[in-house]
């Protein structure tokens, strides 16, 4: 297992150097100076040629690439080209909430999705498990932006319980994370209730299941013991790929919320040409996804005593 | 009937209410069961032996399945009536049942040592040490070496023949009146058939549980049995005791499935299979069910559908062929 | 200029000011650095002068002149030397004094060639600022304390600018020992007290990248002193979210109203609202070296004709800007209230469009029109592109990443475009020279514009320093470059600012600069 | 080893036939840390016209040899020669064409028909890979096959789930003939089915092998079917042969201790007959790290030291009755001299 | 079999969307993009069915001529995904060893990939137009796609009718085309149809950051990102593409389930196969 879970991080290497090359031959390959970016249109020729030199943006292409590689196996990302503060410091501050947000998006996602699609596949046919269904597709189909909005002036403005934004400074404050995690978690968690639901019904069809039922077993226990751990197994290898989507999300949520996460350093970065940031978030994010993968994979083993990686 | 009567099955019906119509999948079945006794039942592949011990235990996926009618008396008491909560405390307890696939029956993420537990703490009301206890003594009983260490084992380190042995034991545990063994066997090799045959029958003499064996193997029922029901198409053709039954096969189908089967010792001969296939369970035909594939087909076969009749003392058919004799 | 809010400031600097509070501040976007070397968008420049102090300071209300750390100063006779007294009671919020080696000390580190400032051209004016700026030396020589309280700074020319470019806060003073403690983190928001000292009236506490930046009153400040003790300025990336929170009584002030909002907004709290038209510029800009707008002024003029600039605002862009039709905004000093560019009129429009050559638009082929992608500036492209079919000249819209548009438009690709300029002074000279002037061809001057007259008046109008003259020449500058119609003047922007209602003698100039000393809490 | 006096041309000759699984570890280099072995060193013969019955418990490599065979699978080592061709020496393409001399029927009917495929199509592709029809003659015969085995022609338009098991099956074996082959492997072909169909499936069976001259490989774990239609037996546990005799000898006189074991298995539809039935202790042991020595001495009720040790080689013990034990081996020394060749058939 | 009542729901829908497609110069009231500056925000009302926008362009005719430019990019950009993903899918599922350890390594650094950073890269190389929106959506989106392949692949060519063709002397590409794809076929067209709600709303997101459609072009996309600033004041503007793109999900999604039981002959009971599992991935916008 160990060996197993030294092995999917060494994937990340590959992941890792191919994701930096694409970002960078991206990068430099789109048009528009990042030197006019970040000094605006005033600036004299003089000083352009300054920052430009400065910033080693004159080299060719692939000397850049190889002091970059350089400079990241020192651990060192580089310095922001607009807030001229050090990428690895600004990652350090924006990533406990990206993860606030994500762990109670996706925490929340999972919990009410597998609960909604375990009660509808009980309950199949049902009109409950009909509602359920049609709440699956209005989840996918409710842009969160506008979901967002709507929490936003319900719980915050006018039933002021819940903070309309932010994050509430240092530490984790749940209430800072409730609208957010469920604006970000809604799509994900009606994409859980329709896997479990779907799911669900194949296992309760197992005989495994009528041997449960068969023993005398009351049918919470039939359902919650027997049957949710192994309707979870498929719904695990989603979240792995759902997780990309997630972050992608993250942006617009962490934009409506005003929370100071990645998401909104990466679409910042990326609008202002801020090479460095972009290359080491995208670098940290594919480092995040091979370890989500990798959580998922091991969650995998957890869940099934089947699959033993060894 | 002079013995005691375990379990008694009248008229009972089954149906299924899918999309594409109704499945008449136990569509009038009678059984006795005495204390101890095993009885068999064998029919073809959809003939609905299965569901007929799934509507026994109310295990009938509801929907599509629906209990019609009829009743199971079990000590007298008709267990269709009773309430999901008294019908739990019988299920496991005074009725337990093992299904045919060993590898797909027993619970892939929770240990063999678990799943028979939490019966035993559910229907003895003991703590969990103890029945972990008894688990182990259980799977001692059934042949499982190093019963100690393997109750700790997730059942996909168990082979077929092992897990069935589990199932056994778990269906045993709390020592139920009757085990209903749905194909224990099919999916088995014939040395480990051999041996799980062996088991049961060791155990049913020491336990003195009555048995209802559900097969499509006559020589199982050879083995076993003391009472057997044939089933076809939803419905009993045939209901005697084992050596009746093999000694004087009333019912076409029960004949032509005995010629139908190779036989070991016999001098190479050309099988006699009954040709043509089950009907659709869709559209089932208006008469005799068996009409189609009937080598002794008459007219009144193809309008009615004939009863279940004791033709002889002990030896029901349901066939217009002895309706008549009898008339 | 004056401000349109008047009257309700008047209404509420009859109380007198209480002391006290936590000023909370939603800010839209947040300052990409508070290092004044840096100090190129609105809401660093908004933090900083409060942070530091320069020489002077502009007038609250009408963008005049003041001293500041400077009480006073003199034109030597040829105009090209300035005598700065320094006053003697200035400290930095370290608690030591400040005296003229250190305004000196950290001009120098503004143009020296390591810091790679954008805003050194602000000193640009000075004698020996080129050595500095190329590498060459380390200090400016047109810089001399002639005593601890005496700066003398010498000119290359006259010029009537660089005293009012010394309120911009990228010149202002702060401790340059803290800067070198800071080092590459200076100004960054991994900033803390002691690395981050300045002169102004609140002193830095904390920066919460992307979150918020807390600033304090500074007890020990020169001037009149601040009310409110605390400032926290809010970071947000969405105005709805922020206006959000200052319904959730969350704010004190919001510096941008939501789009989509804003009538709704005014009919609800018109009492809390203050209206700035800021010195900015927006216009469709031609592209002078291409056609058809290439020596083909009829075309220029056509499609100003067609434009109804006054419904768009209107509609649009709900009443946030205000219509312009020259040059400059009507809040610069020197704006011509005279001058008479075309405005909308369809009979006009075709008639110019037929003398351009092509009649009802026939002949003419699809204009492409570009601007950088927001959805207020697709919303009027898309106004723009329906109101000048109506005339029969077709534009094709083409909205582009910010980066991809500067570039194509710096370098003459583009058929016409959408421009928008901030001032970064109080002075016409500022915008007149940048966006019409020959030397910024491909840089600022991005309709590659020139005319000779134009070159003239505007040295003349930089070393006049007589502020009557220097008007009128700016006047005509304004005048002539109306007539040439390089571009369709249409908006300046006219920004809705919320406040709450415990909010005191709340001020914003036309910079759109807030003077936060002013401010009390009830 | 296999005695060929036998005037008879050999059909299928199969040699030493081993195939091995690796089982690999390590995750960045593949250690190879064993083998299943699923096939051992097999070998046998088979004579045009008969039918060569292979029984076994699960998992012995019944499949794995008749994959191995039509070199579905590439053989770890040893031979298998066709008519006299060597099939592991012959290109990717000679091998395509020879296919269709040799054909399969699978265990599972439904699995082994393409569900998107009309009945119609799958017959008939593999006179359409191998050329040999028109379009037109192709359909006819294809309606022919269905005739055969007793499907009629409007079948061909359905799809396969519109069958029952016993129907697939048939459209299994019409596949399988389309070619003309020669020898047919059938892996496990009735066993997925209810008892009549069954006995249906196997007349069928027998009549087209009379119709066609066939030859069958017949793969089974039922040995009561395999002994009713083959004409010799072989016994297969844990990836060898341990008895190869004619299908009355092996039941009249099975010498190896498993067979006798399995065959005292075997249910009879009999009540009351109960015989001294031979249990056998635990399960086929893995074929990972098979047990040293004979395969069988860990279940074997008659083991001896040697058992432990000594891997007994298949060994003919008169009349073609071959057997891999210790224990037949050595009676078997003892009446070596009198040794007289007798045809079995 | 026939279709399940659900299922011929959705074709319903999905038809009458694509119908209206189509005829929309026909039945549009007004032209989409017409500015009617003084008519600017109106609500539902006689004249304006949906009312208007900022612009005081008819809602009507904008969902009408949008569902012109939203099918199109739903439809067009999964058939790139599609497309891509089932030859990478099925080259790495076939082929398998090393040659699918690189695939998939390959297709795990498009996936870690954050999209919209690839969109807007993407996007500044082609200007954005309909086409490149398509492109966008279609190269963001062909991961799932080649994952899905791939699995299906690796299932069916161990399958005892792939090993049936082989016996029968089949070559590679006849057992790909005839026996391996028809046979993927079936959960593939379920993801797809289920993905193009998903990636009409990716569009929105693109929109939001203007990268989408290209105005005036209506797209249902396009209005709710124009929508987003009046939810409180004009709330129509995101009603109405927010209903045209929930009725057009519950359309795809009912249909999906439908051709799922419909194109696979062995579901015969209408259980629940493994389409259903895949139910959408969706893109956020
Ligand atoms: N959930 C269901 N929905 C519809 N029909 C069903 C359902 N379950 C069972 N049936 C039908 O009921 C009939 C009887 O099934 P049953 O499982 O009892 O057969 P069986 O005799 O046990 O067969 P086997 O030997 O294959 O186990 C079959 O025709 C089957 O198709
Ligand atoms: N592709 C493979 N890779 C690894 N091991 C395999 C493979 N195919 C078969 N095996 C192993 O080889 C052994 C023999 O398998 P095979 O399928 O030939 O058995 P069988 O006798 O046909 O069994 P059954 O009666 O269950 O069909 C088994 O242990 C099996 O696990
Ligand atoms: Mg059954
Ligand atoms: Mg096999
Ligand atoms: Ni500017």
């Amino acid at each position: 297992m160990i060996r197993f879970i030294i092995w999917r991080i060494l994937q990340c290497v590959p992941v890792g150097l191919g994701i930096s090359m694409l970002t960078f031959l991206m990068l430099s390959l789109v048009p528009g100076d990042p030197v006019t970016l970040m000094l605006g249109q005033h600036v004299s020729p003089q000083i352009m040629n300054n920052v430009r030199q400065e910033l080693g943006l004159d080299l060719p292409f692939f000397s850049r690439y190889l002091q970059y590689v350089w400079n990241i196996l020192h651990g060192d990302l580089g310095r922001s080209y607009i807030q001229h503060q050090e990428v690895t410091t600004m990652l350090l501050d924006k990533i406990p909430i990206t993860f606030n947000l994500t762990f109670v998006a996706t925490t929340f996602a999972v919990t009410a999705g597998v609960l909604i699609g375990v009660l509808s596949a009980v309950k199949q046919g049902s009109p409950w498990d009909t509602f359920t269904t049609g709440f699956t597709l209005l989840g996918i189909s409710v842009p969160s932006f506008w979901l967002g909005m709507i929490l936003q002036l319900i719980f915050g403005v006018i039933f002021r319980i819940l903070p309309v934004s932010g994050s509430g400074g240092d530490g984790f404050q749940l209430q800072y994370y409730i609208l957010p995690g469920f604006t970000l978690g809604f799509a994900s968690m009606a994409m859980y209730a329709g896997l479990t639901r779907s799911g669900m019904l194949e296992v309760l069809r197992q005989d495994y299941i009528r041997t449960a039922r068969a023993k005398g077993l009351s049918k919470p226990v039939v359902v919650f013991k027997h049957g949710l751990k192994n309707a979870l197994i498929p719904v695990t290898t989603h979240a792995g790929m759902d997780f990309a989507s997630l972050m992608g999300g993250t942006v617009l949520t962490e934009m409506i919320f005003s929370l100071p996460g990645i998401g909104t350093m990466l679409i910042n970065a990326v609008s202002r040409r801020d090479y460095p940031v972009v290359q080491g978030v995208t670098l940290f994010l594919a480092l995040v996804f091979v370890l989500v993968n990798l959580l998922v994979d091991i969650l995998y083993a957890v869940l099934d005593p089947r699959i033993r990686y060894d | 009937m002079g013995r005691d009567l375990l379990i008694h099955v009248k008229d009972l019906r089954t149906y299924f209410y899918t999309d594409v119509g109704v499945v008449k999948a136990v569509d009038g079945v009678n059984l006795e069961i005495g204390i101890g006794e095993t009885l068999g039942i064998v029919g073809e592949s959809g003939s609905g032996k299965s569901i007929t011990a799934m509507s026994m235990m109310r295990l009938i996926p509801q929907p599509p399945g629906r209990i019609e009618g009829g009743e199971v008396l079990f000590y007298g008491k008709d267990l269709l009536k009773l309430s999901e909560k008294e019908m739990m405390k019988i299920r496991g307890n005074e009725i337990a049942m093992i299904f045919q696939d060993p590898m797909t029956s027993l619970n892939p993420v929770l240990t063999v040592g678990e799943q028979m537990i939490e019966t035993i703490v559910l229907h003895q009301k003991v703590s969990r040490s103890m029945a972990k206890r008894r688990a182990i003594e259980m799977l001692e009983r059934v042949g499982i070496p190093e019963a100690k260490g393997r109750v700790n084992n997730y059942p996909h380190l168990f082979s077929g023949g092992m897990r069935q042995r589990v199932m056994i034991a778990m269906a045993l545990s709390c020592n139920p009146k009757l085990l209903i063994a749905d194909e224990p066997t099919t999916a088995l090799d014939v040395t480990i058939q051999a041996q799980i045959l062996d088991l049961m029958n060791n155990l049913q003499q020491e336990l003195g549980t009555a048995i209802m064996l559900i097969t499509h193997n006559l020589g199982v029922i050879a083995e076993l049995c003391q009472k057997v029901l044939v089933m076809y198409a939803g419905n009993t053709v045939e209901y005697t005791d084992v050596n009746t039954l093999f000694a004087k096969p009333m019912h076409p189908y029960t004949y032509g499935m005995l010629e139908s089967s190779p036989k070991l010792e016999l001098r190479k001969q050309r099988l006699d299979p009954i040709e043509g296939h089950p009907p659709d369970p869709y559209r089932l035909p208006q008469g005799c069910n068996f009409a189609q594939r009937c080598r002794r087909i008459m007219p009144v076969c193809e309008r009615e559908k004939p009863t279940l009749l004791e033709i002889e003392p002990g030896h029901f058919v349901s066939c217009f062929l002895y309706e008549r004799v009898k008339i | 200029g004056l401000n349109t809010a008047l009257k309700n400031e008047e209404k509420m600097t009859r109380l007198t000011p209480v002391d006290g509070g936590v000023f909370r501040f939603g800010m839209i976007s947040s300052p990409s650095a508070l290092e004044p070397a840096f100090l190129e968008e609105i809401n660093g420049i908004e933090i900083c002068k409060e942070l530091n102090d320069g020489l002077i300071r502009y007038d609250p209300n009408t963008l005049e002149i003041k001293p500041a750390i400077a009480e006073s100063w003199d034109y030597s006779e040829d105009k090209k030397v300035i005598t700065f007294q320094i006053r003697k009671d200035v400290k930095f919020h370290d608690g030591t004094s400040l005296k003229a080696q250190d305004i000196i000390d950290v001009w120098n580190r503004l143009a020296a060639k390591d810091t790679l400032s954008p805003l050194a051209f602000l000193l640009e004016p000075i004698v020996g600022f080129a050595q500095v700026n190329s590498g060459e030396l380390e200090t400016i020589s047109g810089l001399k304390a002639t005593d601890d309280y005496t700066l003398e700074v010498t000119l290359k020319e006259k010029n009537a600018v660089f005293l009012t470019s010394l309120g911009h806060p990228a010149v202002s003073i702060y401790k340059l020992e803290s800067a070198n403690k800071a080092g590459k983190d200076f100004g960054t928001p991994a900033a803390r007290p002691e690395t981050l000292i300045g002169t102004g009236a609140f002193k830095f506490v904390k920066w919460n990248a992307d979150q918020d930046i807390i600033l304090e009153k500074f007890t020990d400040y020169y001037g009149t002193k601040a009310h409110v003790d605390k400032i926290i300025y809010k970071i947000f990336k969405d105005e709805s979210t922020a206006f959000n929170e200052f319904r959730a009584g969350n704010l004190d002030y919001v510096d941008m109203v939501p789009p989509g909002q804003r009538q709704s907004i005014l009919k609800e709290i018109p009492d809390q609202i203050l209206k700035t038209t800021t010195l900015t510029t927006q216009y469709i800009g031609f592209n002078l070296a291409k056609d058809p707008f290439k020596d083909n002024i009829n075309i220029r003029k056509a499609i100003a004709c067609a434009l109804d600039i006054q419904s768009i605002a209107d509609t649009v862009l709900e009443g946030s800007s205000m219509v312009s039709n020259g040059p400059l905004p009507d809040t610069m000093p020197g704006y011509d209230i005279d001058h008479r560019a075309p405005t909308f009129d369809q009979k006009k429009a075709k008639e110019y469009l037929a003398l351009a050559g092509y009649p009802d638009g026939q002949g003419l082929a699809p204009i492409q029109y570009a601007y950088n992608y927001t959805q207020e500036n697709q919303r009027v492209a898309e106004a723009f592109q329906a109101q000048l079919k109506e005339v029969g000249i077709q534009i094709h819209l083409k909205n582009m990443e910010w980066g991809s548009y500067i570039n194509a438009m710096q370098s003459g690709e583009l058929q016409m475009f959408r421009v928008a300029c901030v001032a970064d002074y109080p002075d016409p000279d500022n915008l007149l020279r940048m966006l019409y002037s020959k030397s910024q061809w491909g840089m600022n001057n991005v309709t590659f514009y020139s005319n000779p007259e134009v070159e003239r008046l505007l040295t003349q109008g930089l070393e006049e320093t007589d502020i009557t003259k220097r008007m009128a020449i700016y006047k005509k500058i304004q005048e002539l470059i109306v007539e040439d119609q390089p571009a369709i003047w249409t908006f300046s922007t006219n920004y809705l600012r919320i406040y709450g209602d415990k909010v005191h003698n709340l001020t914003i100039n036309a910079l759109d600069q807030k003077d936060m000393r002013s401010v009390w809490l009830s | 080893m296999i005695g060929t006096n036998k005037a008879t041309e050999t059909l299928l000759k199969v040699e030493n036939l081993k195939k091995y699984f690796p089982v690999k570890k390590g995750l960045v280099i593949q250690r190879h840390v064993g083998d299943v072995k699923a096939v051992d060193g097999v070998s046998f013969e088979i004579y045009p016209g008969e039918t060569l019955g292979m029984v076994g418990e699960s998992g012995c490599g019944k499949s794995t040899l008749g994959r191995t065979i039509l070199r579905l699978l590439e053989p770890t080592q040893g031979k298998v020669i066709f008519e006299g061709q060597t099939l592991n020496e012959l290109s990717r393409e000679e091998m395509r064409k020879i296919r269709s001399q040799m054909q399969m029927i699978f265990q599972d009917p439904f699995a082994s028909l393409n569900p998107r495929m009309r009945v119609r199509d799958i017959i008939g592709e593999p006179i359409l890979i191998h050329g040999v029809l028109n379009r037109v003659e192709r359909e006819k015969r294809v309606s022919k096959l269905l005739d055969v085995v007793g499907l009629s022609t409007h079948h061909g338009e359905r799809y396969p789930h519109e069958f029952s098991g016993g129907q697939c099956q048939r459209i299994g074996i019409a596949r399988a003939l389309a070619v003309n082959p020669k020898l047919i492997i059938c892996d496990e072909p009735v066993s997925a089915l209810d008892v009549s169909i069954q006995a249906q499936v196997i007349n069928l069976l027998e009549d087209l092998q009379a119709e066609f001259n066939l030859t069958y490989l017949l793969i089974a774990h039922d040995v009561a079917m395999v002994k009713h239609l083959s004409n010799r037996v072989a016994v297969m546990y844990l990836g060898k042969l341990v008895e190869l005799t004619s299908s009355e000898e092996l039941y009249l006189n099975p010498r190896h201790p498993y067979t006798i074991a399995l065959l005292s298995a075997i249910l009879l539809p009999y009540p009351n007959q109960k015989k001294g039935r031979i249990i056998l202790k635990g399960d086929a042991p893995s074929p990972v790290n098979p047990p040293s020595g004979c395969r069988f001495h860990t279940r074997c009720p008659e083991t001896q030291d040697i058992c432990k040790v000594m891997d007994p080689e298949l060994i003919d013990i008169g009349n073609k009755h071959f057997v891999a034990c210790h224990l037949t081996i050595h009676t078997y020394e003892k009446i070596k001299v009198g040794n007289s060749v007798t045809n079995h058939q | 079999m026939k279709l399940s009542k659900g299922s011929q729901f959705g074709l319903l829908i999905v038809a009458l969307m694509t119908l209206v497609a189509i005829l929309a110069e026909t039945i549009a009231p007004y032209d989409p993009v017409q500015v009617v500056l003084k008519d600017s925000l109106q609500g539902p009302n006689f004249k304006h069915f949906m009312g208007t926008d900022l612009l005081g362009r008819d809602i009507l005719s904008r969902i009408i001529y949008g569902a012109r430019a939203s099918l199109m990019i739903g439809v067009t950009a999964t058939s790139i995904s599609l497309l891509l993903g089932v030859i990478v899918g099925s080259v790495s599922g076939y082929y398998g060893g090393w040659v699918d350890s690189l695939i998939m390594r390959l297709t795990d650094i498009f996936s870690a990939f954050p999209y919209f950073l690839m969109a807007i890269i993407i996007m500044t190389f082609f200007e954005p137009s309909m086409i490149s929106v398509f492109f966008v959506l279609g190269i963001v989106g062909w991961t799932n796609y080649a994952r899905l392949v791939r699995g299906q692949v690796i299932l069916i060519k161990v399958s005892s009718y792939v090993e049936a063709a082989r016996s029968i002397g089949a070559k590679d590409g006849r057992i790909i085309v005839h026996h391996v794809f028809p046979n993927i076929l079936s959960p593939l067209i379920v993801y797809t149809t289920m993905n193009i709600a998903g990636v009409i709303l990716a569009e929105a997101g693109l929109s939001f950051l203007g990268l989408g459609v290209q105005p005036p072009t209506p797209s249902w996309g396009v209005m709710l990102s124009e929508g987003k600033d009046f939810i409180f004041n004009a709330p129509w503007l995101i009603f109405w593409p927010g209903a045209a793109l929930l009725f057009s999900v519950i359309g795809y999604n009912l249909l999906g389930n439908g051709l799922r039981d419909r194109l696979d002959p062995r579901s015969k009971q209408g259980g629940e196969s493994n389409g259903s599992r895949l139910v959408n991935s969706c893109q956020r916008s």
